[in-house]
């Protein structure tokens, strides 16, 4: 008898399940927008700065009438900064709300993980901060609004020759990152070709804490420039550790280091260290303070350079469905193909051939415990 | 003179520093129902772990039926025909009864053969269920057929782990305190199902004892350990009045 | 007999194949659930590769992450290099973690209880990071764009042949060996059972199911890397077993179902709540803590199992 | 040459904490023969309730609150370590129930303080607040730090300590008594229960201390970072011969030291690797570890 109350039990489940995946999903009044962010686990700061700036623009679109003559309304899913998460997630964006065009991911090693959905769905996916070259490899619905890691690193590395006149670099990268694979790389080819030498790389895995051994090798080679790609949990772990082995030379990064956290954890030792990123709160231009003044005032806090790309995207998006003059993919997705010149509080945005953005990188410097514009390099 | 079916040659076995059985040699002959006595930790038990091959002697040779099998593994012993229960009854708990007698029966047909349900393994299948009901019936534990191992009463369990010795077909059975624990009257039924089973499936048995009118009564011829050595062997009148025996149990009353 | 089972071993396919036209289409039926369902499958044929060796053989592993990632990779590895087709990707997969699972068997299976369980831990650990070092297989990347070929049809196949195969072989005599050398493999030797070869069989047999669950994943989610092959993937997959009920099979399958099928319940239930949605992870993995803990204190034979009457 | 001793510097404070940890792996298991998994997480714990009281602290680097921070994990750990024992262990192992459950035991625990820990304080890593501010030193050309100092000279005071109870005091002996043979020893009138309970806040309270030790050191926290010092504490026990105090010290610094070389002269992402390949050796070839006593298996 209990053998069969258990069947019974499974086999009701079962046609429960099948039941429920049926049915059609209703036309809706608004253009609902899907965005996939890491809100939790190790890279949430990146979730939720790119979340504020994009509810800030949201906001500002909404206020001036939303897009043809609907108003815009966004689902964002958290992934928790892991791929396995996000597919589950993105499926769900895809299939269930059906959404027209997604945003996100932030992390490139996530967005390289659900690139291939959106392109099988022919849903457009636009990545405001992914920067490894093969995203937008994976497909013609797959868009940035980022520079891609070949101009960052060669930018980076141009940087360290010419203002910081480096001769021998040491590299540190996160083995687990496409990210920091490809950060270091494209730095290590444009260092070289630059007559520099890059004299010792050591690796190391995301979640680790101690750096030591590492650090301890890359001083034997005595660089004069240490080039660490990661991101912010364990560069700033590492920049302490490496004032700590009282090494001296210049630390550089990329836009991973873009976080307050880089600060709370490395502290007094992060004086002096260099990064690159996409903004600056600092820029003169009055787009640029206006949209630092509106997300001081929402937010009381200084929007970083996830906020501002963020922010642009969501804006650009609209204006492609305006421009499209319906939310149907091949349509969105060719609007965005052209755009031109579009001006964004990150500089000027012109999709290219390979739809990718081509930005300047605004190099930081940390100063007195605060990161301050240095200079920036145009693509 | 026939070849003793079993012959034990200056067995030495230590554990760290404990000699547990020190130039062990007797022979056993076919038919022969051998009784082993001796005080508690005089090696009886070490002696079974070694003609099964549980431990591996440092010095000394075992023949079985002529063949050296000092240095075979135990299954393969247990193939030859060496078949043994425990002190302290290793039954496999979770397995109905009949399972358990099935066991001794390795595997009759190709491990696949259940996969694609082969005559072979339908036939075999019968058979062993033939065998093993038949061997239940003898030692009357037909009824617990579908119970599991353990859901069985002492007296119950103990016949199981000796049919299930008996279901290998062996030629030499080593029971290791058969009686422990049965009643006097189940004690004596035992031994006579054994003296019935010694003639049907010409065995010969080994027997590890502390119930003397057991012993006395029922073994043809006695061996007893003490401290890992032989001090007397003979028949039971022999060893009863034997001086060294009786000091070895210290001011146990006279033997008969 | 004969009859039922030619039914069978016709029946079962033909109906798979003519559901998954029904499932797979993703205008009739929502993909999220089909996704759920495939899910499902796989975990239950893991379930069963874990119970195949310590439900019924009682040698604890947790290693089964590592066979399921060698599965994983070398079907991958191939149809995404190679362009071999899905059949012989799944056997190659298959036939190279058996092979793991004798290499490793040998020797690990003269070690007792926990002795074995932490050394099939350090063998999972040794092929994640192995892997992770390997940049042919992605390195911690990992491997990215696998051809989409597992279905709701070959996933439930492979679940009804593996069901089909540990089933027979348990409820005959090669099973009864593998139990009694569970119940106490001393007497199972002396009782002319070779438990060297039976055990090393066993863990052979196991990590076959493990490489064709994992071959079946990576060709279902088109993107594996090693940490989804990491220790608490093994511990997932013993509680898929303990849950269902060591060493009947058919439990760990359903408990393998039931497993997968918690999360989704658990993010439908939670969408209401924004608090428990915020961090719903924990949550599945705090309440699957709290069974484990009941099951083993309150029901230690899981869903399906027999109790173990006190003799 | 500089390079190498620089090296083993960084090893033997991984090595001090490895050994810390490991002790409560070794005790546990003489007496119970069970992997407690669970201890790494009490590492874990003992590491938050120290952030948890030097957040609660005003002035933060004064002495009396660095000792208040190590106090508090240590009681919090001890107190946790103890709550394991008694309410997932106890039962199952009165009832001597098969090893196969209390293992499956150890590993809901472990699951359990993990995602309370993920629960509470959310998975992104936090700052240890710096209680101990890291002053580096150098000689010749190795540099090493005030806190990797404490870490190695505190590591090696409390295993001193701890050989000092279980060698001299009479719970000590009667500890030593129930690893060895604990039917007998409860047939002798040794509290079996008891000496469960205090093995178990012993080893809880080292790893305690070795939880704000890393957290310290490092300084970061996460509710998972209990979960491969754990297991390379484990490697550690059973490297030195399971069952054996000074065998888990020694095991530990071996490992810390060994994964530091490797790191260092092959590459760091093969750290973890090393760390099962000793185990998988030592447990195939060397069973009974560097000092540990044979364990025959009764028949």
């Amino acid at each position: 008898m209990k053998k069969l109350i258990i069947y019974s039990l499974v086999f009701f489940v079962i046609v429960g399940i099948l039941l429920t995946g049926c049915g059609k999903k209703t036309e809706e009044r608004n253009i609902k927008i899907g965005v996939i962010l890491p809100l939790t686990g190790q890279l949430s700061t990146f979730g939720q700065s790119v979340r504020k700036g994009v509810e800030l623009a949201l906001e500002e679109v909404n206020r001036e009438g939303g897009v043809l003559g609907k108003k815009v309304e966004l689902i964002i899913e958290d992934d928790e900064s892991k791929t396995d998460t996000a597919q589950t997630v993105v499926t769900k964006l895809l299939t269930k709300d059906r959404v027209p065009l997604i945003i996100g991911e932030v992390i490139s090693s996530i967005t390289l993980a659900v690139a291939p959905l959106c392109q099988r769905y022919k849903v457009p996916l636009i990545t405001p901060s992914a920067t490894n070259a093969d995203v937008t490899r994976t497909g013609d619905y797959i868009f940035r609004t980022c520079f891609i890691d070949d101009f960052q690193g060669s930018a980076l590395a141009r940087f360290a020759i010419e203002s910081l006149k480096a001769k021998r670099a040491g590299i540190l990268k996160d083995v687990k990152s496409d990210y920091s694979i490809g950060l270091a790389s494209a730095f290590a080819k444009t260092f070289k070709e630059m007559g520099g030498e890059v004299v010792n790389e050591q690796a190391y895995a995301a979640g680790d804490t101690d750096f030591r051994t590492q650090l301890t090798s890359i001083k034997a080679s005595n660089p004069d420039i240490i080039f660490i790609p990661g991101y912010y949990n364990e560069v700033g772990l590492i920049i302490r550790q490496a004032r700590e082995l009282s090494i001296k030379a210049n630390l550089l990064g990329g836009d991973g280091w873009d976080s307050p956290r880089v600060l709370e954890i490395a502290g007094a030792s992060a004086e002096g260290t260099y990064y690159g990123t996409h903004f600056s709160p600092l820029e003169k231009s009055p787009q640029v303070q206006e949209f630092v003044s509106v997300f001081k005032q929402k937010y009381n806090e200084e929007p970083d350079a996830l906020a501002a790309l963020g922010y642009d995207t969501l804006k650009l998006v609209c204006s492609a469905i305006k421009r499209a003059g319906t939310t149907e993919g091949q349509k969105v997705r060719d609007e965005l193909a052209q755009t031109k010149n579009f001006a964004g509080v990150t500089g000027e945005i012109t999709i290219d051939e390979n739809r990718n953005a081509r930005k300047p990188l605004v190099i930081l410097k940390i100063e007195k415990g605060k990161p301050t514009y240095f200079i920036s390099i145009k693509p | 003179m026939k070849e003793p079916i079993l012959r034990v040659e200056g067995i030495t076995v230590r554990f760290g520093g404990l000699v547990a059985l020190k130039e062990v040699t007797f022979s056993v002959e076919e038919g022969e129902l051998l009784g082993i006595i001796g005080p508690n930790g005089a090696g009886k038990t070490t002696l079974f772990n070694t003609i099964t091959g549980a431990v591996s002697p440092e010095k000394g040779r075992i023949y079985f039926q002529g063949k050296d099998i000092t240095s075979l593994p135990p299954h393969k012993r247990a193939r030859l025909g060496i078949a043994r229960t425990f002190q302290n009854l290793r039954l496999f708990s979770r397995l109905t009864v009949e399972d358990n007698i099935k066991l001794a029966m390795g595997l009759p047909y190709p491990a696949f053969a259940p996969l694609f349900s082969l005559p072979s393994y339908h036939k075999m299948e019968k058979q062993m269920s033939e065998s093993a009901i038949a061997l239940l019936k003898t030692f009357h534990l037909y009824p617990y057929r579908d119970r599991i191992a353990s859901a069985l009463p002492y007296g119950e369990r103990k016949r199981l782990e000796i049919a299930r010795a008996l279901a290998l077909k062996p030629k030499l059975l080593l029971l290791d305190e058969p009686t422990a624990g049965l009643s006097h009257q189940e004690a004596i039924s035992l031994m006579e199902e054994l003296k019935e089973l010694r003639k049907g499936f010409s065995l010969t048995i080994i027997l590890i004892e502390h119930n003397m009118r057991v012993v006395m009564g029922y073994c043809g011829r006695l061996i007893t350990l003490n401290y890992g050595e032989i001090i007397a062997e003979g028949t039971p009148e022999e060893i009863a009045n034997n001086p060294a025996v009786l000091q070895a149990y210290l001011g146990e009353e006279s033997l008969c | 007999m004969r009859a039922k089972n030619i039914i069978l071993v016709i029946g079962i396919p033909f109906s798979l194949w003519l559901i998954n036209h029904f499932i797979s289409n993703p205008s009739i039926f929502s993909p999220y659930i089909l996704q759920i369902i495939v899910l499902m499958g796989i975990n239950a044929i893991l379930a069963v590769s874990w119970d195949f060796i310590s439900g019924v053989t009682g040698q604890f592993s947790i290693g089964q992450a590592g066979f399921m990632a060698i599965g994983a990779y070398s079907s991958a590895f191939l149809t995404l290099k190679y362009k071999v087709p899905f059949l012989p990707a799944i056997l190659f997969a298959l036939i190279l973690s058996a092979i793991a699972g004798f290499i490793v068997g040998i020797p690990t299976l003269r070690l007792r209880g926990d002795y074995l369980a932490i050394a099939t831990l350090g063998f999972g650990e040794i092929v994640r990071v192995a892997i992770l070092n390997m940049p042919s297989l992605g390195g911690a990347t990992g491997l990215k764009g696998i051809p989409i070929y597992s279905s709701f049809f070959s996933v439930y196949l492979a679940l009804a042949i593996t069901l089909w195969f540990c089933l027979a072989l348990l409820k005959s005599q090669p099973g009864r060996i593998l139990l009694s050398i569970r119940e106490d493999e001393i007497a199972s030797q002396m009782m002319g059972i070779d438990v060297v070869k039976y055990k090393v069989f066993a863990f052979t047999f196991s990590a076959a199911l493990a490489g064709l669950a994992g071959a079946l994943y990576a060709h279902w989610t088109s993107l594996v890397h090693p940490d989804s092959f990491s220790f608490m993937k093994s511990i997932e997959i013993i509680l898929m077993g303990v849950l269902g009920g060591m060493g009947t099979i058919y439990g760990p399958a359903v408990g393998g179902m039931l497993i997968t099928l918690l999360p989704e319940g658990l993010r439908l239930l939670l969408e209401q709540n924004p608090l428990l949605y915020q961090n719903k992870d924990f949550v599945r993995m705090l309440f699957f803590a709290i069974l484990l803990l009941f099951f083993i204190i309150l029901r230690p034979q899981g869903i399906f199992g027999k109790r173990e009457a006190k003799g | 040459m500089s390079l190498f001793f620089q090296q083993l510097i960084n090893g033997l404070a991984w090595g001090g904490i490895y050994a810390l940890i490991a002790i409560g792996y070794t005790m546990v298991y003489g007496i119970m023969q069970l992997i407690n998994f669970a201890h790494g997480d009490v590492f874990m714990a003992g590491a938050f309730a120290g952030y948890v009281i030097a957040q609660l602290l005003p002035d933060k680097s004064s002495l009396p609150s660095v000792i208040l921070v190590f106090l508090s994990a240590m009681l919090f750990s001890t107190f946790l370590g103890i709550l394991i024992e008694r309410l997932g262990y106890r039962s199952l192992w009165k009832k001597n129930a098969p090893r196969l459950s209390l293992l499956i035991v150890a590993v809901a625990i472990s699951l359990l303080l993990e995602n309370v820990g993920l629960m509470i304080f959310g998975a992104a890593p936090r700052s240890f607040p710096s209680i101990i501010p890291s002053r580096s030193f150098s000689l010749g050309s190795i540099s090493f730090t005030n806190i990797q100092v404490i870490v190695i000279l505190s590591s090696l005071v409390l295993m001193v300590a701890l050989q000092l109870i279980v060698m001299r005091t009479k719970m000590g002996r009667a500890m030593r008594a129930v690893a060895e043979d604990s039917e007998m020893s409860a047939l002798l009138g040794i509290p079996r229960e008891r000496i469960l309970s205090f093995t178990f806040a012993l080893g809880s309270a080292l790893a305690g201390v070795a939880g704000v030790m890393v957290a310290i050191y490092t300084p970061q926290i996460n509710p998972l970072m209990g979960i491969l010092p754990g297991l390379k504490a484990f490697v550690s026990a059973v490297l030195g011969g399971i069952g054996s105090i000074p065998g888990a010290m020694l095991g530990g610094f071996v490992l810390g030291e060994a994964e530091t070389l490797v790191s260092a002269y092959i590459s760091s992402s093969y750290r973890d690797l090393l760390a099962f390949l000793i185990l998988i050796f030592v447990l195939l070839f060397l069973p009974s570890g560097l000092l540990g006593k044979g364990v025959a298996e009764k028949l």
